[in-house]
């Protein structure tokens, strides 16, 4: 079995397909996939999670990972946008070509590693600018305008001109939020995944190294929580700091702690 | 000529009426030759406007320049319980629109390839025709290439919706990325300390694991361990 | 327990800024039982009131008490000069009322609920009051459902004003979303008026453009009506 084609460990051993009687429901993915603006959000998210800086990317190592995923969703059959798979093609692209020896006359090219990491540096710069300006300080939310009453005015006021385009404008922008309330849509909101790692982690050794799965999914939750919960709880997976474990096909799936003592 | 005072009242009664920010040239339009000597009229305004932000400073509300002119609105300490009045609920934005919108910000003039390339994610009509909607954006010409895609820049309007006078106001994009990464790392380290009080010894956390470790506690063969998804 | 001052600034940002009088019970009702003493309110917001009146002296606003509450007016004689604003700068009607407007005229005949249900948020009854006496919407007649909700519906008047024969000449909701997309430019022209100087590329904000990349600022009929760009 090659590495690449690994998707889980079971106790200890690789296997190359998820279990079927693990149910992670396919939703729950969808929505991880959801969180991400895109391919290179979900790369720098990878970079990221290691601490390391984007100049020190190593391509064969990031390659591999969102590979991984990239496989875990499809296996799990949910549809990815173009742009995602497109950018598997062009990471993979990027490995192979390192492998071969520089000749001449690609210096005139960009190096495809170099391209890479300019592009992540930009996405995360613009990344960072749209959190800036989301916390500017705006009208409606956070500034508010006066309305003083006008005292009366003997001339003839011309009465407030609308222009019918103003009215269709208006009224698509109803259509269109209107449109957004109904349709599945992930907001922004700050609420950390490693956050709620630790939390898991604390909630775990607090009872002695074991979880029933659905403690971390009580029904008063908000849906964003459950989201960021379930996350945190992939994160740890993959992390290896827990492991998911069930006794029988269709029983309760418990949580533990990985035990590094042996 | 006016009283000086009742210049004043009157300066401050047209900012508090007007239906968004009035430059100084407006303001002095208000008033007629007998009124006001128009060569005079600049600095009589800009005095009236020094007074106005003085008298504030025993009130809830405060003279703001934007973009567009100087405006009356209520300083922030008393933002809170203005919103607990407000009727309507503030719209919220997507981090799609904000990323688009920062984009065109800091990239301006750019067309909406440029943007699609930075994001490395086609950019929805809907996110285009809300900023245009909004006034944040406008068309300001047409890039010398095949297509002639339109090139988009940020309007003044979207400088007044957030309280700027101009885009100097905003810091250098390479700054925001080092606020934010400060940020981020002191979160991080705050969360490692915490995983290190509870790595207690007897039920421990570990960061790396080998892959042959045996999981105890689970003998029993028919038991599903999984890890999931694989990294190393 | 909240200060007196701070409570008095609050009262006046309040006035300030809602958009019809508000009465005493509304204001006491900002405030949470820690801020103020529920029994107390009354009492203490009268009390801001009046010292909110004396503070007007200096000033070009009054407190008014109206049937439906208190708010702050421009004193009358600051009239004629706010008459030459008006005249200067016609006011603009804000999203709110556009978008009520909009949905009086595609859905008619609708429940206040009904619009509060597309809209989201509440309407408020001035906006209501704005369309009314504008004569651009009547009660058509009463929903039978509990409570008897008004149906509101758009009137010969309103068809006048927008030049229109009949509903029927309005684009379907289909075609909206396209012909905004077309419009959406030509009306953000006319709301931003002139270019703006303090976004010229230059400034302090790193502008990508690279210098051999040309703008072309085509100003003639065609350039003001653009399609946004298809993918290129």
């Amino acid at each position: 079995m090659s590495e690449d084609s690994v998707v889980a460990h079971v106790g200890g051993n690789p296997v190359a397909e998820l279990p079927k009687d693990l149910h992670i429901p396919p939703e729950a993915l969808r929505v991880f996939i959801e969180l991400f603006e895109g391919p290179l959000d979900l790369l720098l998210y990878l970079v990221r999670r290691q601490n390391i800086d984007i100049l020190e990317i190593e391509v064969a190592e990031i390659t591999k990972q969102y590979i991984d995923y990239i496989n875990l969703m499809e296996s799990l059959e949910i549809d990815l946008a173009g742009e995602y798979l497109a950018m598997a093609a062009t990471l993979t692209e990027i490995k192979s070509r390192m492998l071969l020896p520089r000749t001449g006359e690609d210096e005139e090219e960009e190096d495809p590693k170099e391209e890479l990491i300019r592009r992540l540096q930009e996405y995360e710069e613009i990344k960072c600018a749209a959190g800036m300006i989301e916390e500017l300080p705006r009208l409606e939310r956070d500034i508010h305008l006066l309305s003083v009453e006008k005292p009366v005015i003997d001339e003839d006021i011309p009465e407030v001109e609308v222009d019918l385009k103003e009215v269709l404008i208006a009224f698509s922008a109803v259509l269109r939020r209107a449109e957004m309330f109904s349709k599945h849509q992930v907001e922004y909101e700050t609420l950390s995944v490693r956050d709620s790692m630790a939390s898991i982690l604390t909630k775990l050794n607090l009872q002695d190294g074991y979880l029933s799965f659905h403690d971390l999914f009580e029904a008063e939750y908000g849906r964003m929580e459950i989201i960021v919960n379930f996350l945190a709880l992939m994160e740890l997976l993959r992390e290896s700091l827990i492991d998911l474990v069930q006794t029988e096909a269709y029983s309760e799936i418990h949580i533990k702690v990985v035990n590094s003592d042996r | 000529m006016m009283e000086f005072e009742k210049v004043v009242g009157i300066v401050e009664a047209a900012l508090l009426t007007a239906d968004g920010p009035m430059q100084v040239k407006e303001l002095a339009g208000l008033f007629n030759s007998e009124e006001m000597d128009d060569k005079d009229s600049p600095r009589v305004i800009k005095e009236c406007l020094v007074e106005l932000e003085k008298k504030c400073e025993s009130r809830s509300i405060e003279l703001k320049r934007v973009a567009s002119g100087y405006r009356f609105q209520v300083k922030q300490e008393y933002s809170e319980w203005v919103g607990r009045m407000l009727k309507e609920r503030p719209p919220r934005y997507t981090r799609a629109l904000l990323e688009t919108l920062a984009i065109i910000v800091y990239k301006q003039p750019v067309t909406r390839g440029d943007i699609e390339e930075l994001r490395g994610v086609s950019v929805s009509q809907n996110i285009m025709r809300t900023l245009s909607e909004r006034g944040w954006i406008k068309i300001v010409g047409q890039k010398e290439v095949p297509g002639r895609p339109s090139l988009y820049a940020t309007t003044k309007v979207f400088l007044d919706y957030f309280d700027l006078k101009s885009l100097n106001e905003l810091p250098e994009i390479s700054e925001i990325q080092e606020l934010v990464l400060k940020e981020a790392q002191t979160v991080e380290n705050m969360i490692v300390q915490d995983l290190d009080l509870e790595q207690t010894p007897g039920n421990g956390i570990s960061l790396a694991q080998s892959p042959d470790e045996k999981v105890s506690e689970s003998n029993d063969e028919q038991s599903n361990v999984v890890n999931l998804p694989v990294n190393q």
